[in-house]
Order: structure tokens, then C-alpha cells, then sequence
């Protein structure tokens, strides 16, 4: 059935608190109103205010109530209203989850997942566009997936869930709705650190994740059409850890890489990959490594600033037509 | 209507009867201005989150009406009144809403973040309870500058389960620091009902906890924020530390427009409506031998010119260059220096 | 000495007496473990930061002597003795100041921050008051899953001042949860005494306005610490919800082995030092008829042997293995089942 | 007259106390202790309590406090008592700091300091051991600085003081008595966003910052003597913003570019720097830029695992031997 990016959010959380009676739902306004985006929806009624738990807004106290649950084998699945919130769950993300199985020298776990809805291109300005990835995946312990589609945002849900370990999950507000696939019924899930091709091309490599591959796919299409040329989209779907190999393969295949994400450029996780690329597929590069991203400013509100502000088609266009002729 | 009724938040308390209208006119401006932002928002005019402070005038004003110029104030998401309190032209504040260069933000960000330093307003983050910290940090530095000034900061009682307001409390407490905390307590956070918030039921309670003074009082009744606000603020500008006043009231729109809030009872809202603060505080003035009707027929005339005014102004200021996407991330080192650094220079006017 | 007097931390409160020796071996232990870490660290033996808990042991013992297998606690950076409460083997922890591999966390971290989540000590991460929203998530699952068990949270007064202490607290209370907070109030963090700290004198007036109860007791005194654990602990156990115990103590070394606590005046030093819990409840046991001078001989005996076995076995063990560096980070999503979660196994055995 | 480096930043916050009556001190122990590394000591004395305040362990308070006063018009310098604990006043620094001027449509300005002891090498574990930087090197509004030099540990602090903007100051706890200078007495500043090459040479790029200098000369010399290779070594300084100019000089020059740092491979700076070399001087490489780092994990407390994650001069002197061979 054609279903929505955030119904398949949905639809995964209900699947999983029907499956295992430890998982659990915990953030601001997840249980009578079904969260601010909806996510939550049903959940309450489905299964009651023990397993779905409206909080004050205490974002640490979410976040740490988690680990405290987790650690006792709970899967609490937690809720940041807006990804941009997680700052105030910060210390507990980056230091109390990911360091837990560390410092027990490896006789304890967190299985926790941190849901955040990210992203840009909702009219959301400073503090309801911000894609935070980068300040996660530069952090081990934890695992980092960000879907872009409808059928990974179930899958990468599951497994966030299932998996032993803390995982960030950062789903994409303007894909929320503006998305809609023929959705498998039933259980299904997508492995946590494979990234998948979503169009084969021999000319040119783009690698991205989340709010961009739509934007990249149209992209591609385009310079298909128009210049015949035929780029590989490589969807990371894991930031953390990334899938070194698949990243790897497509660079050494098409000796071209274009690296597009919403998060601003200057340490967004494209510098990490083109670094990844350049050292280990050196010899097989046919042209620089570029990054079409974000401007290296906040997301502001007003329509002109916010639209020079983003990525767009247009501007990865421009790239992939700069890349192909270099 | 007197002539007296300004622009400017900064009220004149005698005679008192021209106070009296003139808080009277502050809130029905801020009413109006609500009422015509929900109405752009709906008319698609307005793109950003719109959280209507319908309801919470009598906070605002009440609040705000006897500060002066140089206090440092950072108002909630709801608080646009506060702005307007402060002297801020309605005319910016709606090019902010719009996104316009003419913005406060200069089309940076919408309402919500758009401070206003040269009136001392400081502009929040979204992140609930964050702007606490600061607000004492400013009075620190009264304190330490010897400032006649004191710091304002407002937070829901939703805001009020942030570890940052417990810091900022604490910290403020310790150091005895000019600050003034008020709460409203709207009974919600979003869909979140104060029982699901905390176990208490004023969060005034908690200012003992840090060594201060907590205040209850109802939200909804001018006259009686005013009356608290005028004695403790008298207090903590004396240097007797800081106070919390929490005024008890309800929101009456959803929590953004965005929200149908399904999650309230009608009933409920119905009995808050009842307690609107403007037709209560027009029923005092008649009994203070006004003729109301009138007064109400003058003064919606004005605030009615005054928002369209506002509004033409917001729609017909230009939208921010695209260039400007990278402007005002830096301050040069010498052109750092704050409008507010010079902030004595109107101390002491009144 | 009785034969009962084991290594475990649960105690078997009758007979009374037996209970009451049992009671002393620990507080006895604990600074005998203690006072060798010091020692150790200046022979440059342990080379991590080491915080002394000396002077607190009736804390520590007092806190933990009622508690029930499978309950879950977080201790403070100076609790050492909750370790030895619960179960933990002093030849471990001594392994784990070590670093080497048969150390708690397998020379990950030194002695702070490792936990034993086989006994269900949960290892704190070093930023303070960080593992009270944690303790409070434990007390969520005992909750959620009927559990007969209670989580309990220690923290310092300096760590009372950080925001996720305010957060943990406040949900604590909206939910009722299964959750004791103990404060362990010794004036000083680092070298900030209270008053600079906080407006109030006590922690535990704190408690209130998160809507449950705190009490206060004298730390160094290890009845009154029992007493009022075990009270408030039924109740908690019994699903009446959080409570606050604050135990007044002082930190007799410095803030780490490090620090000379110049700041300090000796006079206050020797005050506290004068209402040491050991010789108290030495003075306790002797009016009870207990032939005190035998009884201390045999348990100081047995305390250095336990103690230099655990230093034996520390020095003994190896080192980690260069490789184990990246281990331990990740859970495989089968192996991912923790110890813990099988906790109920052991439940009501008491 | 010769000095440590944690007396050069002693040094600069008496002489800017004095200078400028707007500065001030406010953190954990810094009064009385004169700070746990003894940073502020002799500050209070001088000063009076006033301007050299003690806080509670507050660290999004102490950080928050400083930007209401720094808006005010004050320069405060605030401390957090190890740069671990940055991470419970993240959301201050990132949003509050980082976005007023922006939001505030440029008519507002954050003139506030942040000195983080950052660093590890001290047995400090997990959490007295971070490089917590390219959490800050990523986020518009902000600069960062990071000194490896007595002389620039002095001279930034000084700049970092009278810049009219939020800047982290990273000071690395291992150089703090371990490394001694002349220093000239008096007033003198170090220019934020200016890198400075500490060695020349044309066989090869060696970029770094803080706490890695000093094995990365080391390793510079030994190759010198041993192998004739001439390496440049360039000292960042400043993280944000960055000097690219010098940093793509040097990597022009020589053609062979290797990032050193202390902060663990994935997600530090050395991935964003490789992919600005391999973007912007792709033509110029003559190998791939490589990187030495620490090991993608916490750093731990024994021994041998500790020296086994952090980097140290032998990692780069084969670092350097295998990319100049290359
Ligand atoms: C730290 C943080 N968490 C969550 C949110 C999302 N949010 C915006 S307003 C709101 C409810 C606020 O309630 P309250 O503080 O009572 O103010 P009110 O809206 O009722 O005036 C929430 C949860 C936020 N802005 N900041
Ligand atoms: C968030 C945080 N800030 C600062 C520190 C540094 N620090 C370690 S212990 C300590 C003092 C703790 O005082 P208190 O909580 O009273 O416990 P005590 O040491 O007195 O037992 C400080 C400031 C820390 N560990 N965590
Ligand atoms: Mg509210
Ligand atoms: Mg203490």
C-alpha cells in the first residue's frame, strides 16, 4: 500500500511495541497528541500510557531516562520534538550512551534509539532546520542512520530498535509528507551500515543521504536526459558507521564524486568522505572531490535567504555538469 | 483616549487614571496584533510558527508596565506583547513575522528569535528555558556595574522542567543578582497538562528552593500582576535579590497555529474564557466611573490603525538580498561594541 | 567477630548484633580500602584521579546495608564503599584503579567510571549529576515491569546545582517512580564551599518542590543514616514514590590526592574529624557491651588482609592487551541482552 | 623571561583584567584555587571577588550568565574546569552563542570566551581526556582557537578577549608545564584565523594544531636528519575560520600533505582540511592527503590501551615515511 515517510515511522513503532513488550515510547507530547509530527500516533491508544510516555520538556532527563531503562534491558525508543533540541540531550548522547559498553569494559549495553526529526526547507529558520549528524557521527560507541525513503525509514527503524546499541535516527521533516512508496506490509528491515545504490551510472559518483537524494535523483535524471550522462547515486543511509566499502567502490568506479548533503559544508560529514576517498581511492580519481551543501551559515527564515541558504537541484546540477567536465 | 497613550512601553504612573487607560490601551494593542498575526498566518501571510499570547495580555503589560528603560528583558515565544511593551514599533515586529528586511532579525529568523537589543529586548533560541541563564548573566553585570537596571526573564511552566532554569535559579540566588523570573503557567506545555508536567502545583514554590521569594498571582487580572509586579520589582531593583512571580492563566489558541489542541477540554477553555482579562479590567474601569463604550470604541480605532498600519508597512518593506544570507554571522573586532554598552546613558530618566 | 560477616553487601538484619558487627566490618573496610588507595596513589601506584570518600562511610553503608539484590545504583565519584556494599569483590575494584584487565571496565577507565551492572552499579560518566536522569530511567523499568526494586541515585551538593539533577528530580515526582536521591552534603566541591554554591542550607528542601519528601540526617552518624534509610526506603520500595535523604558529611582529604584544600580551614577539619562515624559507632557498640578493643583488633585484621589481597591481586593481574583498545564499543544486536535483564531472578530473597 | 604556557595564559588574563575593566572571570574554582590547572591563580587577589567569580557546577549557567553579559557590553571569560564538560553547556555555546548576532540581524554582538582544557596524555580516561573541537569547528558564529605555543597561548587568549565574538579557546593540558618559552613581556596579540608555518621545507606538508605540534617538529627533525626529507609543518592555530589560503599554500608547495591531530580520526578536523586540499589543490597532489589521528574510540585509562589510541611521534615519522615514499 502507498504509504507516507512518516506513516512508515508509525507503522514500524507499532509493529515493534507489538513485538517486544521492552520497547517503549518516551518524549514531549508523544502519547495524547501522537507527537508534533505525528509519529506517535495510535500508540497510546494501542497500548497505554506505561509504554507511551508523555514528559515534561526535559530533554536530558529523556534522553537519560532512556539509558537508565536501556541498560536494564528496555528498548526505550525516545523522542527530540525537533532534532535541534538534541543540544540539550548532548552530554547524555555523547558521553553517558556512547561511552556505557567503554567504561563496563563491555558487560553492559544501551539499547537505545534517539528519534530526532531534522532538516530544512520548512520555513523552519535557526532552531527547527538544523541537520545535527555530524555532531554524532564523529562519535564511536553510538550509530547514526538518517533514511530517505519511505521503505528504509520502516526497515532502519526496526533495526535501530532491534540493534544492541545507542542509535540516532534522524528523520527528515520535509520528507514527512512530501514522500509516498508502495510500502511492504509486515516485518522487514534494513541492515544498519549498508548503503544502497539507488541508480547505477559508470560517469560520475554522488553520494548523499536523508533530505537530499531526492533533489540528486532528479538531478541525475537530468543530466541523463540532457547531457547523457550517467551518474551513480549511492544512498548512505548509515552515517555511522559508513559503509567505507560501498563509498569506496563508487569512487574507484567512476574516478568522479560529487558528495551532497543539507548539512552545512564545513564539517558537515562530506569532508569526512571526501577525506575517506581521497586517501584510499587516490590513484583513481579522475577529478577533485567536490560538496554541494548547505552554505556555512544557519538556516534562516526568509524565503530568499533560506533558498540560497539550502542545496538544491539546480546547484547540484550545476556541480555534476562542472565535475563531468573537469 | 489621553494623548499621553504612547507608543513606548514605558508608562507614566500619574496621574493615575491615564495610567490605568493607558495599560488598557497596551493591552488591547497586544490583542489586536495577536488577533491580525493568526489571521495573516491563516491567509498564508505569515510562514513561520505563530504562538498566539491571546489570553496572557494582563502578564505582559502587567509585568512589563512598570520597568524601565535600560532593564533587560527576554520575553517566551509567546510574549510578543512584551516587545511592544518595550517600545519596539509594531510596524518592525510585523516585518519580522514576515520575514522582511525591515525585520528585527532582518529576515534572519521569524518572531520568535528576533531580539531587539537597542530596546533591551533579547531575542531567544527556541530552546525552552535557555534564555534564563542569560537574563542572569545580565544582571550580573548590573550588579557589577552598579546599573540602577534589572533583568526580566518570562518561561512557561512547561519551560520550567529545563535544567537550565534550575542553574540559572540557583546561580541567581547565590549572587543575590537583579533578577526577576516569571512564569506563566498556562496549565500546558503544547498538549502536555501541568500534571503531567510536574508534581506540584505552583511553580512559584520552587523559588524557596533557591533562597528567594516565590509569588502567586492570577494571570488573567491586571491589576493584580500589577500590583505584585510594582512591589517586587521595587525590591530586586533595591538589591534584595532576585523574585519569581508566577501568573496563573490559559492559553486560548492552540499551541502554534498549527494546532487544533483536541487535547483540551471545551469546557475548560470556556471557564479561562470567562476570565478574559480585558473585559475584566474594562469592567473596573467602569466602576471607576469610565464610559467605557466609548473608551473601547476610541481605542480599538487606534490599535485597530495602529496594526494596519503595521501590516502595510511589513508587506510593503522589501525581503532580504539573498547575499545577506551570509551577513551578520560576525561582529568585526571593533565594531563589536553592543548598542547596549552605552546602556547607562538613559538610566535614571524617570 | 561473627562468621556471618561476609564480603556481600546485603546485609541479614537479624540477629540485631550480628548486623550491628556486620555494620562496622564494612565502614571498617571501606576506610581501610580507602586509606590504601591514598597510599597507593602517592607511591604512584595508581595513576588516575582519586577521590576519597574517608569520612563518609556510614554513607555509603548506611545507604546500602537495606538495600535489596537487583536494586539499581549510581554512585558518586567519592563512593568507593557502595561498590563493596553491593557485592563488587575489593580485588576487582582495586584492578579496576589499576587499569589492568580483570578491572571492571577492563582498563578502560580508572576507577570512577566503571560500573558492575552484575551487581547493577551503574558506572557515571565524570559529569556530575549526569547519572540522576539515569537512576531515574531504572526506577521507570522497575516501575513499568512491577519490580520489586528501587534505583538509588547518590550525588554531592555541588552536583545538586546541575540541570539534569533538577530534570531527573522533577519527572521522579510526576511519575511517582521508585527512585531515592542521597546527598552527600560535605560543604565543599572542589574547593567551593556551600555557600557559594547555593542560597539554602539544605538539599533536601529542594525535595518538595518536586512534590515528594526530603530529609536530612547526620552523615557521620551511622544510625541515623540507617534509620532513616530503612524508613524511607519501605516506602519507596512500597511505591510512595522518589524521596531525598541529604546526609551532612565532611570530605576529610582533598578534593582529589591532588589537592592540598589550602582553601579549608584546619579548624573546621578537626571539628569534623572529631565526629568521625567509625569511633561513634564504636562508642555505640561499646555501650552495647561489646567488647570494642577485640572486636577492632579482629576486624582491623581482617580488613588489611581483604584489602592487601585485593592489592595482591590488582598488582597481579595483567595489563590489557593493546588491541582492546577498540573493543567494547558495540553491542552485537544478539549479544546485546545485558546481564541485568534477567534481574528478577534473585528478587525476594530477602 | 622563560615561561610555561598555562603562565602565558595566567599572564594574559592579568594583563587584560587590567587593561580592560569589562573583563571577567567566572567559573568553577577560579577564585580562591585559582582553577584546577592554576590558570586564574593570583586573579582573585589582584581583582577582588567581584570580577573573578566561583560558580556552582552549572556549566550551561556559567556559559549562559557570560553571554547576558557579553551582550551587555562586558568580556567575559569564562571556564569550564575540564573541556569534557563542555558538553553540558553545548546548547548554550551552539545555539545561544553561536546564533545571536545572526538572529539579532547583526545588531547584537557575544564577546564571550570559553577556555576548555582539552587533551589528553595525562591519564585522564574517558572523561579528562577529550578534543572535543571539531564540535565547534563545524558551527557559523563561532571561532576556535586552539594555541600549541607559549607564545600563542599568550597571544591568542589576548585576541580571543578583544574579538567581538564567541570563541572557544582549547588549551591543551598536556603542554601546560610540559612545555616552557621565553616570552616577551607586555602586550601582544596573535591574529585569529592566521596559521603559521613552524618549519619549512618542500618534500611535504605536515598540518597540525595544539598538542600534536610538538611531535609532529619532533617527527620533522628526525626525518630531516635521518632521511633528508625537508617537511613543512604548519600550525593551524585557529580551527574556525580556518586559514585555507596557508593551508593550501603548503599543500601546493609540496604536493604531499599529511593532517596530524590528537582528536580522533573520524569526524575531526583533518576530514574537513583532506577535503578542502583534495577539492581545491587536486592538481597539486602528487599523493594522497593522509592523516594521523587518534584511534576511533574514547580514550582510554590504561596504559597500554591509552598509547595505543593516541597518536605520538612514531605514528608520524611512518606516516610521513610511507607518504613521502609514495
Ligand atoms: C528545549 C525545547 N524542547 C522542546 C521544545 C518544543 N516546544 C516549543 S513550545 C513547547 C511548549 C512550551 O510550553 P510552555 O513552556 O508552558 O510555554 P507555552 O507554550 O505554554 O506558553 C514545546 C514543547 C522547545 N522549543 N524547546
Ligand atoms: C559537570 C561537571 N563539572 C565539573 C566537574 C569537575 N568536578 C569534579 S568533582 C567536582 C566537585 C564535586 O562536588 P560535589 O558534587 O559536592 O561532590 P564531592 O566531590 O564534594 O564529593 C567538580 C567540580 C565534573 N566532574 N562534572
Ligand atoms: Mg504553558
Ligand atoms: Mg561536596
Amino acid at each position: 500500500m502507498e504509504q507516507t515517510y512518516i506513516k512508515a515511522i508509525n507503522i514500524a513503532l507499532h509493529e515493534e511495541m507489538r513485538r517486544d513488550e521492552n520497547v517503549f515510547i518516551m518524549g514531549e507530547d508523544v502519547a495524547d497528541l501522537g507527537g508534533a509530527f505525528k509519529a506517535t500516533e495510535g500508540l497510546l491508544a494501542a497500548f497505554g500510557e506505561e509504554r507511551v510516555i508523555d514528559t515534561p520538556i526535559s530533554e536530558a532527563l529523556i534522553v537519560g531516562a532512556g539509558i537508565g531503562a536501556a541498560v536494564l534491558g528496555m528498548r526505550p525508543v525516545v523522542e527530540m520534538q525537533f532534532a535541534d533540541f538534541i543540544s540539550c540531550a548532548f552530554d547524555q548522547i555523547v558521553n553517558m550512551a556512547a561511552t556505557l559498553r567503554y567504561r563496563h569494559g563491555g558487560k553492559a549495553a544501551c539499547p537505545l534509539v534517539v528519534r530526532a526529526p531534522s532538516g530544512a526547507g520548512v520555513h523552519g529558520a535557526l532552531f527547527h532546520s538544523q541537520n545535527p549528524e555530524a555532531w554524532f557521527t564523529r562519535v564511536p560507541g553510538l550509530k547514526v542512520v538518517a533514511p530517505a525513503t519511505v521503505y528504509d525509514a520502516k526497515g532502519l527503524l526496526k533495526s535501530a530498535i532491534r540493534d544492541g546499541n545507542p542509535v540516532v535516527y534522524f528523520e527528515h521533516k520535509r520528507l514527512y509528507r512530501s514522500i509516498k512508496e508502495d510500502l511492504p506490509e509486515g516485518d522487514f528491515t534494513v541492515p544498519i551500515g549498508v548503503a544502497e545504490i539507488r541508480k547505477e551510472g559508470g560517469d560520475l559518483s554522488l553520494i548523499t543521504y536523508g533530505g537530499t537524494l531526492g533533489p540528486s535523483l532528479d538531478a541525475a535524471r537530468i543530466v541523463e536526459k540532457e547531457d547523457g550522462l550517467a551518474v551513480e547515486v549511492l544512498d548512505l543511509r548509515t552515517l555511522l558507521p559508513l559503509d567505507r566499502e560501498a563509498v569506496l567502490a563508487t569512487a574507484r568506479k567512476t574516478g568522479k564524486v560529487l558528495i551532497v548533503h543539507e548539512d552545512r559544508l564545513t564539517g558537515g560529514i562530506g569532508g569526512e568522505i571526501a577525506a575517506l576517498i581521497s586517501e584510499h581511492a587516490f590513484e583513481d580519481l579522475d577529478g577533485p572531490v567536490r560538496r554541494v551543501a548547505a552554505l556555512d551559515t544557519h538556516v534562516a527564515f526568509s524565503p530568499p535567504l533560506e533558498q540560497t541558504i539550502l542545496p538544491d537541484t539546480n546547484r547540484i546540477l550545476e556541480a555534476i555538469r562542472g565535475l563531468a567536465a573537469y | 483616549m489621553p494623548e499621553t497613550i504612547g507608543a513606548r512601553g514605558e508608562a507614566e504612573p500619574s496621574p493615575r487614571i491615564e495610567y490605568e487607560l493607558q495599560l488598557y490601551y497596551w493591552m488591547k494593542l497586544i490583542r489586536a496584533f495577536e488577533e491580525r498575526v493568526s489571521r495573516l498566518h491563516r491567509q498564508n501571510k505569515i510562514l513561520g510558527g505563530v504562538y498566539s499570547g491571546a489570553g496572557q495580555e494582563a502578564i505582559v503589560t502587567g509585568i512589563c508596565a512598570p520597568l524601565k528603560d535600560g532593564d533587560f528583558v527576554a520575553p517566551l515565544h509567546r510574549d510578543m506583547g512584551v516587545f511592544i511593551m518595550r517600545g519596539v514599533e509594531p510596524s518592525r515586529l510585523m516585518a519580522q513575522l514576515m520575514g522582511k528586511e525591515t525585520g528585527l532579525s532582518r529576515g534572519k529568523d521569524s518572531f520568535l528569535h528576533g531580539g531587539d537589543m537597542e530596546h533591551f529586548v533579547f531575542g531567544s533560541t527556541s530552546m525552552l528555558g535557555s534564555s534564563l541563564p542569560v537574563a542572569v548573566g545580565a544582571a550580573l553585570k548590573f550588579k557589577m556595574k552598579r546599573d540602577p537596571n534589572i533583568a526580566v526573564a518570562f518561561f512557561g511552566e512547561g519551560a520550567s522542567s529545563r535544567g537550565d532554569v534550575h542553574e540559572a535559579m540557583n546561580f541567581a540566588g547565590v549572587h543575590k543578582l537583579p533578577v526577576l523570573f516569571v512564569c506563566e503557567n498556562n496549565r500546558y506545555a503544547y498538549s502536555t497538562p501541568l500534571e503531567k508536567q510536574m508534581a506540584i502545583e505552583d511553580v512559584a514554590d520552587r523559588a524557596e528552593a533557591y533562597g528567594f521569594k516565590g509569588h502567586v498571582c492570577s494571570g488573567n487580572d491586571l491589576l493584580a500582576v500589577l500590583e505584585v509586579t510594582e512591589r517586587v520589582v521595587d525590591k530586586v531593583r533595591a538589591g534584595e535579590g532576585p523574585a519569581l512571580i508566577e501568573c496563573k492563566t490559559y492559553r486560548y489558541r492552540g499551541h502554534s497555529e498549527h494546532d487544533a489542541a483536541l487535547y483540551r477540554d471545551k469546557e475548560e477553555l470556556i471557564e479561562w474564557e470567562s476570565r478574559d482579562p480585558i473585559p475584566r479590567f474594562e469592567f473596573y474601569l467602569e466602576k471607576k466611573g469610565h464610559d467605557i463604550k466609548r473608551i473601547r470604541e476610541q481605542i480599538d480605532e487606534k490599535t485597530n490603525q495602529v496594526v494596519q498600519q503595521a501590516v502595510d508597512y511589513a508587506e510593503q518593506s522589501p525581503l532580504p538580498d539573498p547575499k545577506e544570507a551570509l551577513e551578520d554571522l560576525y561582529a568585526s573586532p571593533a565594531a563589536s561594541v553592543t548598542p547596549s554598552s552605552n546602556s547607562n546613558s538613559n538610566h535614571g530618566a524617570r
